[in-house]
């Protein structure tokens, strides 16, 4: 009965925003329409208010936060970390790798890493061309 | 039997019971009880029943209040004013799903015949004229044997014939030693048959007295006039009818 | 309470509003299977008329024999019957009879086709069910609008009402807000909005069931997903209950109170 | 494994630049050459390697790297034992591989391994082969002119969401794919700057994301596959001149699922198809100047559905029959026509009896309107203030786009 009424309350009440698990196979990335299934590459936004938008590449997200201009709405900016497929970590803080070695679903061969060193270690493996997450927006633009 | 302890009643600004105390004891006797439309005389009645609710005071039957209950009607037979049924039973299927709800010894035979019932209780009670509908009526009320009988005008509708034969059952329920409540607005019928009068207006209780007595204080030759005098003189006459009824119960 | 609703589940059993009921749903649902013999089409048309009849009949026929039988009432409230039954089982009687012929009416024809033996007999039992449940809630609705309303013509009024709202004026609020809001992530507000409203509810129940839900998207997804869990169908059931036990309260309630 | 590997000459006739002339090498196990690659080191350019049967571990690629045909007979199985590495791969031009079953594959998450992958190499024909979960299947990178036909692709990662393309393309031209059966794949064939190619005859199916999908690919023509139970149909992306025929597109249906997805391309042609019960026929994004005509929507959610930046397209004489939403727009104002279809809702009248409706025809429903703003209105679907919503913008439209209109709706089916 409790567990109902948490339940009922939970429904009813305005959500703080919070990141969604994004749901592999089934969802639609929200810039290019296409199905949501590499876990590797995967991306979302969260806005203040609640609403929340998922990506299939973060070069997707990418396009779509320089659409709309104001990342100020947003409350969470989430990436995939290549290294450990389906967790999502926060954009901001991500290092960036770009190799013509890991494609990723848009074209843009970007893959995100939690930590430097993990993305650097990558790098020596693939080759390619770090980039903070300002780095790897520049990039996407002028691609 | 049944004792009516400061009742008031409205319905919304319109108050149809003021203040209303009185006690009508079981002895063989026939209580009529008198008084223009919108006297409260039904809404007494239905308070008694059970169907309208005080607002104030206390209705106590067979020496219980009877707020909140219900068991108590098995001592009462009640005659509607106006008989509406299912219309998609036949009249045989009445009786006996009110016999089925009360679950008490009933003996609707003998009045069936009385009243010519046998040829129509295959009928639906759709079909019915209203007279006949009244016999089924009356034979719902009259076919238990309780020591308490209500009728709400069960003359209405009714034919000559079977005025005569209501008669003689209300003779019959005085001999039993049954209490009979009953309104009407046929005074020959009142002077006939009953033995008290209680006369309502406004919603209070106007005059309460044998028939003699009424007659007696009009100076009336009848009970017709001595009531119209009643209404006549109720403006002035206030003080000393309560007076009297108070005397009286 | 069980004799007041065998007699007057006897009395409307024969009548000829409730009988014309069942000929129209007899009628239809065979009529609709002529027309198109693909079990899930008729599904989805039946959902259709039966989320807009159901509740209208339900509440016009309720409130019309709670007015038809206003002075039989008096009578057996001069027995020595609890008033509470008296009330219950009138509402139970006819709830139940106009159950009767919309599983009779709609149930006989989708029988007739074969539906027992169609990869479609869950949808249609939901289907069925809801109508039943909704028969129960709009009736109760009825008596209890009936029951605060001496004026018929107050009475039908309100009741035309009640069912516009929950039909309609519901879902255009609803949909006002929903545009209002489209800043908001919605669809745990619009879970909880359609969850309140019977009608939607149903209509929902049956749709997540059918094909047609992937249309339904995302937010679709969200009922999907929440009405699978045993929580989630708990809630719908405990809310279609609700709607179906809160009227009879204010029923009793109301009838405890009422002078006849 | 004891199986007997049969020596003989064999004699390729054909237009294969190798099938002059050539020798036979035989593969067997227990023997002298008792693997495959070593019979191919000693066979030289243009001979015929053939492997009977058996089983045949392999922990390192194959490489193929000389002109060869390599044939497997009695259905040879090549075994992944579910490591992380490619199975075979072809590094030379003209190599011909059939025959073989491959099986068994690891998933890798860096790398995108292959059963079969041919590199910067021309003319590679591989066919008649079956590849049972592999990870991707058949790989192609920068091929220039290549046959893959007669293949049966079957995933085994249908629950997994990390799985490889059945077929993948990648820089590459003049590629013939046909006659494949794919699935259980993340894509059924995919292409990526893929150029002048034809896709033909193929039956994909039950793929996680899609049957076909092209990237940045141009003037290449698919035609007579059938792409169903995808988790969407086919999506053509950033690709311009696009011919689509005769495709079958059914049962893409899902909460996310369309027929065919098609974003920013360019001059395409899409003729002849079927789309039916799909959750979205067609989805456009940002595609202008393409030709629909002659295509079947029927039992569609939404026939068409066209987000913004569409300009300059055609649709006519289609056929949109019991779809729920025939088309939805965003942005009405843009340049297509709807003129001369058929749309089995249509309930206008022809008095002169040309065939063609006197009233012109609103396919964009006010519903399907107010679902494009506000998506989660969607669960009002089928409520009767939605059809009466519906009914009275009908009678009088106030909000859908005017210029969104068929004004010579066709009174009578053209196709069926």
């Amino acid at each position: 009965m409790k567990k109902l009424w948490i339940a009922l309350c939970s429904l009813i009440s305005a959500c703080s925003p919070s990141p969604k698990p994004i749901h592999y196979g089934e969802a639609m990335c929200h810039w290019c329409k296409m199905t949501i299934v590499d876990q590797q590459h995967a991306a979302e936004a969260v806005t203040r208010k609640g609403k929340v938008y998922q990506f299939d590449a973060i070069e997707c997200l990418v396009q779509y936060l320089d659409e709309l201009g104001n990342d100020d709405q947003f409350a969470w900016l989430l990436v995939n970390d290549f290294n450990r497929p389906g967790k999502l970590i926060d954009a901001q803080t991500a290092t960036y790798l770009v190799s013509a070695q890991i494609p990723s679903p848009m074209g843009a061969f970007l893959s995100a890493f939690a930590t430097r060193a993990e993305a650097e270690a990558m790098q020596q493996q693939k080759g390619g061309q770090l980039y903070d997450w300002v780095g790897a927006r520049q990039y996407v633009r002028q691609r | 039997m049944i004792r009516i302890d400061q009742v008031s009643k409205s319905f919304g600004k319109l108050e149809v019971l003021k203040d209303i105390s009185c006690t009508f004891e079981q002895q063989g006797r026939i209580v009529a009880i008198l008084g223009p439309n919108g006297s409260g005389k039904t809404t007494l009645i239905k308070s008694i029943l059970g169907m309208v609710l005080p607002d104030v005071g206390e209705i106590s039957v067979v020496g219980q209040p009877i707020r909140g209950r219900w068991a108590y009607r098995e001592a009462i037979s009640y005659l509607p004013q106006i008989a509406r049924f299912p219309d998609n039973l036949r009249v045989i299927e009445l009786l006996r799903m009110v016999q089925d709800l009360r679950q008490q010894p009933a003996h609707p035979e003998q009045l069936i015949k009385r009243f010519g019932l046998t040829s129509h209780l295959h009928k639906r009670l759709s079909t019915l004229s209203g007279g006949t509908r009244q016999k089924v009526n009356l034979v719902l009320a009259f076919m238990y044997d309780t020591p308490l009988l209500i009728l709400d005008e069960p003359t209405a509708g009714l034919d000559p014939v079977a005025i005569i034969q209501l008669k003689e059952m209300l003779g019959q329920a005085r001999e039993k030693g049954k209490l009979v409540l009953l309104t009407t607005h046929i005074m020959p019928l009142v002077e006939e048959l009953a033995d008290e009068v209680v006369f309502l207006l406004d919603g209070r209780i106007k005059f309460r007295n044998s028939i003699e007595v009424l007659k007696h204080t009009f100076n009336a030759a009848n009970v017709e006039q001595a009531i119209a005098r009643l209404l006549l003189n109720s403006g002035n006459a206030h003080r000393s009818l309560d007076r009297v009824s108070s005397v009286v119960s | 309470m069980i004799k007041i609703l065998k007699y007057t589940l006897f009395d409307l059993l024969r009548s000829r509003s409730l009988l014309f009921y069942l000929a129209f749903y007899l009628a239809f649902t065979f009529g609709l299977f002529g027309l198109s013999a693909d079990i899930q089409k008729v599904l989805i048309s039946m959902m259709n008329v039966m989320l807009i009849l159901v509740p209208l009949i339900s509440t016009m026929l309720g409130v019309m024999y709670y007015y038809n039988s206003r002075e039989f009432t008096e009578l057996l409230l001069a027995q020595p019957i609890r008033r509470r039954d008296i009330f219950l089982g009138q509402f139970m009687g006819l709830s139940g009879s106009m159950a009767m012929a919309l599983v009779v009416g709609v149930g006989l024809p989708f029988v007739w086709f074969g539906v027992g033996t169609s990869p479609f007999f869950v949808q249609f039992l939901i289907l069925l069910g809801s109508g039943v449940v909704l028969t129960f809630i709009f009736c109760a609705l009825a008596f209890f609008i009936a029951l605060r309303n001496e004026d018929r013509i107050r009475g039908f009024g309100l009741a035309i009402l009640v069912w516009l709202v929950f039909a309609i004026v519901y879902d255009g609020v609803f949909l006002l807000a929903l545009a209002l809001w489209s800043d908001y992530p919605l669809e745990k507000f619009a879970l909880a909005t359609s969850l309140l409203n019977p009608i939607d509810l149903s209509r929902i129940l049956i749709m997540l069931q059918l094909d047609i839900a992937a249309l339904m998207g995302f937010t679709g997804a969200v009922f999907k997903k929440f009405l699978g869990t045993a929580l989630g169908s708990a809630v719908a059931v405990g809310v279609l209950v609700l709607w179906v036990l809160g009227p009879l309260a204010a029923i009793h309630a109301v009838a405890a109170r009422k002078d006849f | 494994m004891k199986y007997l590997v049969v020596w003989m000459v064999w004699l390729w006739i054909g237009l294969w630049p190798c099938s002059m002339k050539g020798a036979s090498w035989w593969v067997y196990g227990k023997c002298e050459w008792t693997d495959i690659q070593s019979a191919i080191e000693r066979a030289a350019p243009c001979d015929t390697v053939w492997v009977n049967g058996g089983v045949w571990r392999v922990d390192h690629p194959i490489v193929i790297d000389k002109p060869l045909v390599v044939l497997g007979k009695n259905r040879p199985i090549i075994d992944g034992g579910g490591g992380k590495g490619d199975l075979l791969l072809i590094t030379a031009d003209d190599v011909e591989l059939s025959g073989f079953t491959f099986r068994h594959m690891g998933i890798n998450y860096v790398e995108d391994v292959a059963a079969v992958r041919a590199e910067s190499v021309r003319n590679v024909y591989i066919h008649h082969n079956v590849l049972e979960n592999t990870f991707f299947a058949i790989y192609l990178a920068h091929v220039r002119g290549g046959e893959v036909a007669y293949n049966r692709i079957v995933g085994g990662a249908v629950e997994e969401n990390n799985s490889g393309n059945a077929i993948h393309a990648w820089y590459c031209s003049e590629l013939r794919i046909h006659h494949n059966e794919v699935q259980g794949h993340r894509d059924g064939i995919y292409f990526e700057f893929v150029d002048e190619s034809r896709i033909y005859n193929n039956h994909s199916h039950d793929n996680l994301r899609y049957g076909l999908h092209f990237m940045f690919s141009d003037d290449d023509v698919y035609y007579q596959n059938t792409f169903a139970h995808n988790g969407a149909g086919v999506a053509v992306m950033f690709s311009r001149r696009i011919h689509m025929w005769q495709n079958r597109f059914m049962h893409n249906w899902g909460g996310a699922s369309f027929g065919l997805l098609l974003k920013e391309i360019y001059d395409a042609q899409i003729q002849g198809n079927t789309f039916s019960k799909n959750t979205i026929g067609i989805f456009v994004e940002g595609s202008n100047r393409i030709q629909y005509r002659h295509n079947l929507f029927r039992a569609n959610g939404w026939a068409i559905k066209m987000n913004g930046g569409c300009m300059d397209n055609v649709i006519t004489e289609n056929e949109f029959v019991y779809n729920t939403f025939d088309l939805a727009i965003q942005v009405a104002n843009e340049s297509n026509s709807y003129d001369r279809n058929y749309w089995s809702e249509y309930s206008g009248y022809d008095l002169d009896r040309d065939g063609v409706g006197d009233v012109p025809y609103r396919p964009v429903k006010l519903f399907a309107w107010v679902v494009q703003q506000t998506p989660e209105a969607m669960i009002l679907l089928r409520s009767l203030f939605i059809d009466l919503l519906n009914f009275s913008e009908k009678v009088s439209p106030v909000l859908t786009p005017a210029a969104v209109m068929d004004h010579q709706p066709l009174m009578h089916p053209l196709l069926q």
